[in-house]
C-alpha cells in the first residue's frame, strides 16, 4: 500500500494506483472529460489536474502515479482557477445549446460548467469552427460543433470495436476528429456499433434513433439481455411513458460480465421494432381465408378444442411443437413440458440448426 | 517515374516509416493522393483514418495538390521582423496568388511556413526545401526564373 | 574581451565534413575507443561528473538520464535534430561542420547504456542535412568505427511540437507527433516501448571531448552549474548574424556587442529574446546576466536553444508578440485542451491588442490564460507558449498600454 | 462454447476461426478476437470461402471451398502428426480412438487436399504449425462449419483437432461454437429437443422419464420425437396433422420454402404465437400475439453457457400477453391446469429438475450471470468445461472421418455453388431487424456477393440485376461485385423476405445425427437480366 496525503486526509491506496484512483477511492470527486476505465489513458483533458506539493506544474491525476509521502490539493485556488480557465476555453468552441441538446442533463462538460459556475467563456472573441452536421447514416449524429476533442471516441472505435474507422485530422485548433479522407462513415470501417455514442461525454455524438423521444433524466433504465445473436451481451432498456426510447450500455462488470458496456449496432440502434405499429396486439382466427380478430377467450378455446381433437382422432405424434431460440428459458421449459404432458408427444423442436 | 505502390513498398520494412514514404510520394508527386494513404495504411499495418491523421498532422505533407514547386517563406520572428510579410505579398504580386494556393499552370505553389532554420540570412524562403536567404522583393523574379 | 572557445564546433571548418579521413585525423573516434574501454558505470560516473546538461532546452544532467536507464534487450538512443526554435541553427551548423562528432557521440552513449540502435529525428526542413547525415553513417559503417552500433536517421513532417522528446518518439514510431503524458519516462519506456536516452545534437557532440578530456575538466568550463560552452546563434538586428561557441559564463552584453558587434545600423538596443521564440524578452537592463541555465532561469528568461534574437530600438515588442503567438497557435499539436484552444485564443487576443482593438481587460484574461498554460498543459510546448507574453507584459508593458482603446 | 468468450480477448494465444464470420454475426465476440489479435499477439487462423473481416487481419487465411472442412481438417491434423507437433501425452492421457483417426487422416496431405479445398498446401502447413504451436489455441465455429450434411462430421473433426495439441481444458483453448440466436443454447438446455428433457436427459431414459413423470403428474412418451425439418417433410406427406409455431418462422428460415409451403398448407391446423404476422403466421388458422423481449421476465442462456436475467422493462402492445401465460393458458384448457405466478416460478420448477442449472436462482443472477454447470448454489459456474483434460464421459473420443463431398455438386447447368448466411445489420429472418428503422433504412435489400472474374464473364457490372437459380427455383437480386468471394462462389443473406434465399435451398441432403441442411452448398447459376 502507498501512503499519500489529499486535501489534508492521509490515504492508503494500493501499489499502482493513479492519484485519481486514489481519489475515486476516497470519495474525493475529480472532474474528467477524457479519462475512461476502459480506454487506454490519454491525459490530455486537464480537468483531473491537482496541485502536488513539490512540483512546479500541475500533474494530470489521471496518469500520476500515487507516491508514498505525496501531497496533493484537489481544489486549491490555483486548480480551480486553471479549471474554469479550461471549460471556459471549451465552452468557446462548444456550441452551448443544452435546451435542445439529447445530452442535456447527462453531459459531463454541463456538469462541469455548472459546478464551477461558467455561464459564458471569456474566450469567444473571434475563430469558431463551424462543422456541418451531414453524416446522412441513420444510426448516429456527428455534430463536431459540440465535440471537446476528448478523442474517447477514437481511443473506443480503436480499443474496444476494433474498427479504427476515426482518427484526429490536422493539428493544434484545426484538430478535429475523422475518418480517412473526412468522408461520411458509411465510406468507412465504421460498423455502427456506437461505441463512440457510449463513451461521448458530450451530445457530440447522440444515437438518432432515439432523437427527440426522451433525456436521460426522463427514462428508467432496465437491465436485460439483448434479443439478437448468442453472444448475450446486457443493455439497458430506456423507458419512458412505458414505451422503449432508447439503449444505452451498463459498463459494470457486474451488470455486463459479458460485454462490458460494448454492443453492435443491432444492439444498439435496432431496438424499435418494439414500438413498430406491425406487431400483433390482438389474437387473430382465419375465417375464409382472412384473418379476423378475435377475443382471447375465442382464440385459446379454438385451440385448445383442435388440438385435442387432433390429438384424440390421429393420436398425439401428428401433432408437433416448434419452440423458439429467441424466448426465454421458462417459456422453453413450458414449451416442451405442453408439448410432452399434454399433447404427449416428444415432436418439441426449435431452429437451433437454421 | 515510380508509382505509389512500388515507392511506399520499399519502405515496408522500415518500422514506423510511414512518414518517410510519405516525402519519399511526395518527392515524386508534391502531395500524398488518397490512393497513397490508403496504400500506407495497409503497408505499415494501421487504420486508414489514422494514415490520414498523420498526413494531415505535419506541416511538410499534404493531402491536397500543390505545384511543381513549393515556396515555402518563413514568418517566424526573426524573419518577420526582417520583412517577411513585405516579401510574401512581393511573391503574391508576381504569382497572381495568395498563400496557400497554386498557379493556374501548376507550376507554383505559395505556403508559409515557420523557421526553416537559416536565421543567418533572415528572411528566408524555400523552393522545394532549398533554402534562399538574405531575400528581398527585388530578387523575386529572379529566383522565380530559376524555377524551370 | 570575451573569447569564443570550441568544443562541439572545435573542427568546424577546419576539416571536410563529407571526410570521415579528415575526422579521424583530427583525433575523431579514439574517445569512442577510449569509452569502451571503460566499463559502463565508469563512463556514466566520468559523464555525470562533468555535470554535462542536456543543450536541447531542459538542461537535465545527461549522465544522470543514462543512469536511471534499466536494463533491457533493446534499448535506443535517440539524437533529436528537430530543432525547430526559430532563430536556432545550431544543430544544423555543428552536423554541416561535423557530422561524425555527433556519431560518435551517439555511439558512446551507446555503450553507456549498453544499446546499439540510435536513431537521429532530423527535421523535415534539412532535408540536405539528412542526406549528409546519411552520407556520414555509410562512411563510418564502412570504416567500421561505429563497431556494432548502428544509427537510422529519420525525417520529421514539420512539426515544432516533435522537438519534445515523446512527441519525436511517436514520430519515429509513424505517428501524430503527439507529446506522451510522463511517467513512464522515455529512459525507461520510450521508442516502441523500449528504455531509450533523447538527448540533443550540441549534448552529444561535446562528449568526445569529455571521454578525452576528463569529467573534471568539461565542469570546470564556464559556470559550474552548468558547465561547458553553448553554441549560440545570433539573429535580428545584430550586426553578426553568426553562431558562435562561448563558455557559459559569457553574460548576454557580451555576446550581443562583442560576438555580435552591437546593434546594426548604428541604433540603440531594445530587447533581446534568448533561447528560441519560447524563450523570455530581456531588457538592456538585464544583460549582463550569464547565460547560463540557471542564471537566465533567475532572471525569468531561458537558455534554451541558444537562439539570440536582438531587436533595436525600432522594434514593436507587440507586432513581435503576435506573431510569436500566430507561431505556437500554429504549432500546437491539438492534443491538450489549454494548449489546442490556450494558443487560439492567445493569438486572437494579441491580435486584437495589435490591431488597438483591445482593453484593459483582454490584459487581464490575457494574463489569466498566460498563467494556467504555463503549468497546466500537457507539454513544454504549451507551457512554454506564454513566456514570451508574460515577459514583455512585465518589461514592456507601456507598449501594451499604449495599444489599448481608450 | 467449452470456455468463455472472455478467455478470446485475453487467454488464447490463437484463435482459429472457421465456418464464422465473427464480426458480422457475433460482432462483440469479433471485437475481442480482433483486440486479442492487433494488440495482445495472438495469432490468427481464418477458414471461410468468404473473405471475411477477420480474414483480412489473419495470420494465415484459408479459402476453402463450401464443404471442403473434413478435407481441410484432416489436412492439419496430417501436418501436426507429421511433424510431430502432437501432444503426445495429452493423447496418451486424456483420449482414446487416436489409431484410428490417424490412420484416416494419413492421405489426407496437404497436397492431396489442395484441389479439394482450393486451399494452397503451404497455407495448410503455416496454419497447422501456428495452432499446434501457439500455446493455447481455441478453435471458433459457426453455422459456416455445421450446415452441411457434413456437420456433424465437421464438428467432429475440430474436436479432434483440439485434442490432438491438447488445446482442451485450459483458459483459452476449446472449441467453441459460436451459437446464433440469444437463447437457442437455452433453448436445448431446457429441453426443446425431440430427444431430451432439461440438461440434455434421454427421454428414452427411464429413470430420467419417471422422474419428470413423478414431477409433472402426468405419464409421459417413451419414444425420441422429431427433428424440425422431419416434422416438415412429414407434413409433407400428411402425416403430421397440427403444428404449434411458438416465435419462429420456418417459411424463411427453413430449406426449400416452397416445400415448407406446401406442408404447412396440407397441415389441419397450424397455430402461430408471435409478434409479428411473420411469412409463417401468414399460413396459420390461429395467431396468438405475444411479447417481446423487453415486455417480459426470464432468462436467457448465452453461447458460452451464462445464464442472464431478462428483465420487463414495458407492457406489452395491446392485447399481446407474455407466452408463458398463454401457454398456460391453453394447457389449462386442455384439461391440464398450468399456473404460475410468474417467470421465476417456472424457473424454480425447471431447475428441480435440471442438474446443470440446480444452483443457478435468479437472486444469484442479480450479481451478473452464471454459466453451468452449477450444481449447488454454493457452486461458481463453470467458466470452461473438460478442465485438465478430464472429459465428462472419461476420455475424450476422437472420431476417424473420412471427407464426404457436400450433395449438390455443381454441373454444367449450375456451375457456381450459393452459400448464404447474415448481415451484420440483420438478424435472422428479418422479423424483427426488418422492422427496426435504422438497420432497414441501412440496409433494406438484400446483394448477391460475386467474385469480379465471375461476373466479368457473364457480363455482369456491380449494382446489376441478376437471376439467381437452383434446382428448387430462382429469384431477382441486385450483384455485389467483389472479391470477398471466390470465382466459383456466390453469396446471399436470407434475412429478406422479397429474396427468401431458402427459396434456393434444398432439404434433400441432411446430416444424418443432426439432421441439419446443407444451407451452406447450393448449385446454382447467375444470370444478368
Amino acid at each position: 500500500m502507498i501512503t499519500l496525503t489529499i486535501n489534508g486526509r492521509e490515504i492508503q491506496t494500493p501499489k499502482g494506483s493513479t492519484v485519481l484512483d486514489a481519489c475515486q477511492a476516497a470519495g474525493i470527486p475529480i472532474p474528467t472529460l477524457c479519462y475512461d476505465p476502459d480506454l487506454r489513458l490519454a491525459g490530455s483533458c486537464r480537468m483531473c489536474l491537482v496541485e502536488v506539493k513539490g512540483r512546479p506544474l500541475f500533474v494530470a491525476s489521471c496518469v500520476a502515479p500515487a507516491e508514498n509521502g505525496m501531497v496533493v490539493e484537489t481544489e486549491s485556488p490555483a486548480i480551480v482557477e486553471a479549471r474554469k480557465v479550461t471549460l471556459e476555453l471549451l465552452a468557446a468552441r462548444h456550441d452551448f445549446n443544452c435546451q435542445v441538446c439529447e445530452k442535456n442533463g447527462d453531459c459531463k462538460f454541463q456538469d462541469y460548467c455548472y459546478q464551477y459556475g461558467i455561464k459564458e467563456s471569456r474566450f469567444e472573441d473571434g475563430g469558431r469552427h463551424v462543422y456541418p452536421i451531414d453524416d446522412p447514416n441513420p444510426f448516429l449524429e456527428r455534430d463536431y460543433n459540440k465535440c471537446i476533442m476528448c478523442t474517447r471516441c477514437v481511443r473506443a472505435c480503436e480499443d474496444i470495436t476494433v474498427a479504427r474507422a476515426i482518427n484526429v485530422k490536422n493539428r493544434g485548433h484545426n484538430a478535429k476528429i475523422s475518418t480517412a479522407f473526412d468522408g461520411d462513415l458509411a465510406d468507412s470501417p465504421c460498423v455502427f456499433c456506437g461505441q463512440c455514442v457510449m463513451v461521448c461525454p458530450v451530445g457530440a455524438l447522440t444515437s438518432k434513433v432515439s432523437a427527440g423521444l426522451g433525456r436521460s433524466y426522463e427514462v428508467d433504465k432496465v437491465l436485460t439481455t439483448c434479443t439478437y445473436c448468442g453472444t448475450g451481451c446486457t443493455l439497458e432498456l430506456n423507458v419512458k411513458d412505458d414505451k422503449v426510447v432508447g439503449v444505452t450500455s451498463n459498463r459494470t462488470l457486474e451488470g455486463s460480465p459479458v460485454n462490458k458496456g460494448a454492443l453492435c449496432v443491432k444492439g444498439r440502434f435496432g431496438w424499435d421494432f418494439i414500438n413498430s405499429p406491425d406487431r400483433l396486439t390482438t389474437p387473430l382466427i382465419k375465417e375464409n381465408g382472412e384473418f379476423r380478430e378475435a377475443s382471447w377467450d375465442e382464440a385459446l378455446d379454438l385451440v385448445a378444442k383442435r388440438l385435442g381433437d387432433i390429438k384424440a382422432q390421429h393420436g398425439p405424434d401428428t401433432i408437433a411443437m416448434f419452440s423458439s431460440a429467441r424466448v426465454t428459458n421458462e417459456e422453453n421449459y413450458l414449451a416442451q413440458k405442453f408439448t410432452r404432458a399434454v399433447l404427449g408427444t416428444n415432436n418439441v423442436d426449435h431452429c437451433a440448426r437454421l | 517515374m515510380a508509382t505509389i505502390q512500388d515507392i511506399i513498398t520499399s519502405y515496408k520494412d522500415k518500422p514506423g516509416g510511414i512518414i518517410e514514404a510519405y516525402h519519399a510520394v511526395q518527392r515524386e508527386y508534391n502531395y500524398l493522393p488518397e490512393e497513397a494513404v490508403e496504400f500506407a495504411a495497409q503497408v505499415f499495418g494501421i487504420s486508414a483514418a489514422q494514415a490520414f491523421g498523420v498526413a494531415t498532422f505535419y506541416s511538410y505533407l499534404s493531402v491536397a495538390k500543390r505545384g511543381q514547386y513549393i515556396i515555402r517563406m518563413c514568418e517566424s520572428a526573426p524573419c518577420h521582423i526582417a520583412g517577411a510579410d513585405i516579401l510574401i505579398k512581393a511573391f503574391e504580386d508576381a504569382l497572381g496568388i495568395k498563400v496557400g494556393e497554386t498557379t493556374a499552370d501548376g507550376k507554383f505553389t505559395l505556403e508559409l511556413t515557420e523557421c526553416v532554420g537559416q536565421c543567418q540570412g533572415t528572411p528566408v524562403i524555400t523552393i522545394n526545401s532549398i533554402p534562399y536567404i538574405d531575400m528581398n522583393p527585388e530578387q523575386v523574379p529572379t529566383v522565380l526564373a530559376l524555377c524551370q | 574581451m570575451a573569447k569564443e572557445m570550441r568544443i562541439v564546433l572545435r573542427n568546424a571548418d577546419q576539416i571536410n565534413p563529407e571526410k570521415i579521413e579528415d575526422y579521424l585525423q583530427a583525433g575523431g573516434y579514439k574517445a569512442l575507443e577510449k569509452a569502451r574501454s571503460m566499463s559502463r558505470q565508469d563512463l556514466i560516473a566520468e559523464v555525470k561528473k562533468s555535470n554535462l546538461r542536456g543543450r536541447g532546452g531542459a538542461g537535465f544532467n545527461a549522465g544522470m538520464k543514462w543512469s536511471f536507464v534499466p536494463e533491457a534487450p533493446v534499448k535506443y538512443v535517440v539524437c533529436n535534430l528537430d530543432e525547430g526554435e526559430p532563430g536556432t541553427y545550431k544543430d544544423r551548423t555543428i552536423v554541416e561542420k561535423d557530422p561524425q562528432r555527433l556519431l560518435e557521440g551517439m555511439a558512446i552513449c551507446g555503450h553507456a547504456i549498453n544499446s546499439n540502435q540510435g536513431y537521429i529525428y532530423c527535421r523535415g526542413e534539412y532535408p540536405y542535412v539528412v542526406d549528409l547525415l546519411r552520407r556520414a553513417i555509410d562512411q563510418a559503417r564502412d570504416n567500421g568505427v561505429l563497431g556494432d552500433f548502428d544509427i537510422e536517421v529519420r525525417m520529421g513532417g514539420g512539426a515544432y511540437v516533435c522537438g519534445e522528446e515523446t512527441a519525436l518518439i511517436e514520430s519515429i514510431e509513424g505517428h501524430r507527433g503527439e507529446p506522451r503524458f510522463k511517467p513512464p519516462f522515455p529512459g525507461v519506456s520510450g521508442l516502441w516501448a523500449k528504455p531509450t536516452v533523447v538527448n540533443n545534437v550540441e549534448t552529444f557532440a561535446n562528449l568526445p571531448d569529455i571521454v578525452m578530456q576528463g569529467g573534471e575538466w568539461f565542469a570546470s568550463i564556464g559556470t559550474p552549474s552548468y558547465p561547458g560552452t553553448k553554441v549560440l546563434t545570433l539573429t535580428g538586428d545584430v550586426v553578426n548574424r553568426i553562431p558562435i561557441e562561448v563558455p557559459t559564463n559569457t553574460t548576454i552584453r557580451e555576446v550581443i556587442f562583442e560576438f555580435g558587434g552591437g546593434i546594426r545600423g548604428g541604433k540603440k538596443f531594445k530587447a533581446v529574446q534568448i533561447g528560441g521564440t519560447s524563450g523570455g524578452f530581456i531588457p538592456e537592463s538585464l544583460l549582463d546576466t550569464p547565460i547560463d541555465a540557471d542564471s537566465m532561469r533567475n532572471i525569468g528568461a531561458t537558455l534554451g536553444t541558444g537562439a539570440v534574437l536582438v531587436m533595436d530600438e525600432t522594434r514593436d515588442i507587440v507586432d513581435i508578440v503576435t506573431r510569436i503567438s500566430k507561431f505556437f497557435e500554429h504549432e500546437s499539436c491539438g492534443k491538450c485542451n489549454p494548449c489546442r484552444e490556450g494558443t487560439f485564443r492567445a493569438y486572437e487576443i494579441m491580435k486584437k491588442i495589435n490591431n488597438g482593438q483591445a482593453a484593459p481587460a483582454d490584459l487581464d484574461k490575457l494574463a489569466l490564460l498566460s498563467r494556467v498554460m504555463t503549468k497546466a498543459c500537457l507539454c513544454g510546448l504549451g507551457q512554454a507558449a506564454p513566456g514570451p507574453i508574460l515577459t514583455t507584459m512585465e518589461h514592456f508593458n507601456s507598449e501594451y498600454q499604449a495599444r489599448l482603446q481608450i | 462454447m467449452t470456455n468463455s468468450i472472455g478467455e478470446l480477448e485475453k487467454d488464447a494465444d490463437c484463435i482459429f476461426v472457421i465456418g464464422s464470420n465473427t464480426t458480422e454475426n457475433h460482432p462483440v465476440i469479433g471485437m475481442k478476437i480482433k483486440q486479442n489479435k492487433l494488440y495482445n499477439g495472438a495469432k490468427l487462423i481464418v477458414a471461410d470461402p468468404r473473405r471475411t473481416d477477420l480474414a483480412e487481419i489473419a495470420d494465415v487465411y484459408m479459402p476453402h471451398l463450401p464443404g471442403s472442412d473434413v478435407a481441410l481438417v484432416n489436412a492439419l491434423m496430417n501436418v501436426i502428426i507429421s511433424e510431430g507437433l502432437a501432444d503426445q501425452t495429452f493423447i496418451e492421457e486424456h483420449t482414446e480412438g487416436y489409431e484410428a483417426m490417424a490412420a484416416i487422416v494419413e492421405k489426407y496431405t496437404p497436397e492431396y487436399v489442395e484441389p479439394i479445398t482450393g486451399v494452397p498446401a503451404e497455407s495448410i502447413r503455416a496454419a497447422a504449425r501456428i495452432y499446434a504451436q501457439s500455446g493455447n489455441a481455441a478453435i471458433c465455429y459457426a453455422m459456416g462449419l455445421t450446415q452441411h450434411r457434413t456437420g456433424t462430421d465437421n464438428v467432429k473433426s475440430v474436436c479432434n483437432l483440439a485434442m490432438l495439441t491438447g488445446n482442451i481444458g485450459r483458459p483459452g483453448t476449446g472449441v467453441d461454437p459460436l451459437r446464433g440466436q440469444n437463447n437457442v443454447q437455452g433453448a436445448c438446455d431446457m429441453g426443446a429437443l425431440p430427444v431430451v428433457y432439461t440438461a440434455y436427459q434421454a427421454v428414452t431414459n427411464e429413470a430420467v422419464r419417471t422422474k419428470f413423470e413423478q414431477a409433472w403428474g402426468v405419464s409421459l412418451p417413451a419414444e425420441n420425437g422429431l427433428v424440425l425439418t422431419e416434422v416438415i417433410n412429414k407434413a409433407h406427406h400428411g402425416e403430421m396433422k397440427a403444428l404449434y409455431v411458438f416465435g419462429e418462422n420456418p417459411m424463411m428460415s427453413d430449406p426449400d420454402l416452397q416445400h415448407v409451403e406446401e406442408a404447412l398448407e396440407k397441415l389441419d391446423f397450424l397455430v402461430v404465437q408471435d409478434i409479428f404476422l411473420t411469412e409463417t403466421a401468414k399460413y396459420a388458422d390461429v395467431v396468438l400475439p405475444g411479447a417481446c423481449f423487453a415486455e417480459k421476465d426470464g432468462t436467457f442462456s448465452n453461447t458460452e453457457r451464462r445464464v442472464q436475467r431478462v428483465r420487463k422493462a414495458v407492457s406489452t402492445p395491446g392485447q399481446a400477453r407474455a407466452d408463458w401465460e398463454i401457454i398456460c393458458e391453453i394447457a389449462t384448457r386442455m384439461g391440464y391446469p398450468m399456473s404460475y405466478s410468474g417467470a421465476e416460478e417456472i424457473y424454480e420448477e425447471m431447475r428441480a429438475l435440471t442438474p446443470s442449472y440446480a444452483g443457478i436462482n435468479y437472486a444469484r443472477l442479480e450479481k451478473g450471470g452464471l454459466q453451468w454447470p452449477c450444481p449447488t448454489e454454493e457452486h461458481p459456474g463453470t467458466p470452461f468445461l473438460h478442465k485438465d483434460g478430464n472429459f465428462s464421459r472419461g476420455k475424450g473420443a476422437f472420431t476417424a472421418i473420412d471427407y464426404i463431398p457436400p450433395g449438390e455438386q455443381p454441373d454444367e447447368e449450375y456451375p457456381l455453388i450459393l452459400t448464404t448466411g447474415r448481415s451484420l445489420f440483420h438478424y435472422h429472418t428479418g422479423t424483427m431487424t426488418r422492422r427496426a428503422s435504422a438497420l432497414d433504412a441501412h440496409k433494406p435489400a438484400a446483394e448477391l456477393e460475386i467474385n469480379p472474374e465471375t461476373a466479368a464473364a457473364k457480363g455482369i457490372k456491380d449494382g446489376d440485376m441478376v437471376r439467381i437459380s437452383t434446382r428448387r427455383g430462382g429469384l431477382d437480386i441486385k450483384a455485389k461485385v467483389s472479391n470477398i468471394v471466390a470465382p466459383q462462389v456466390v453469396f446471399m443473406t436470407f434475412h429478406f423476405a422479397e429474396t427468401a434465399a431458402n427459396w434456393l435451398t434444398s432439404s434433400e441432403f441432411l446430416d444424418p445425427v443432426a439432421k441439419i441442411p446443407e444451407y451452406k452448398v447450393s448449385a446454382c447459376k447467375v444470370e444478368k437480366i
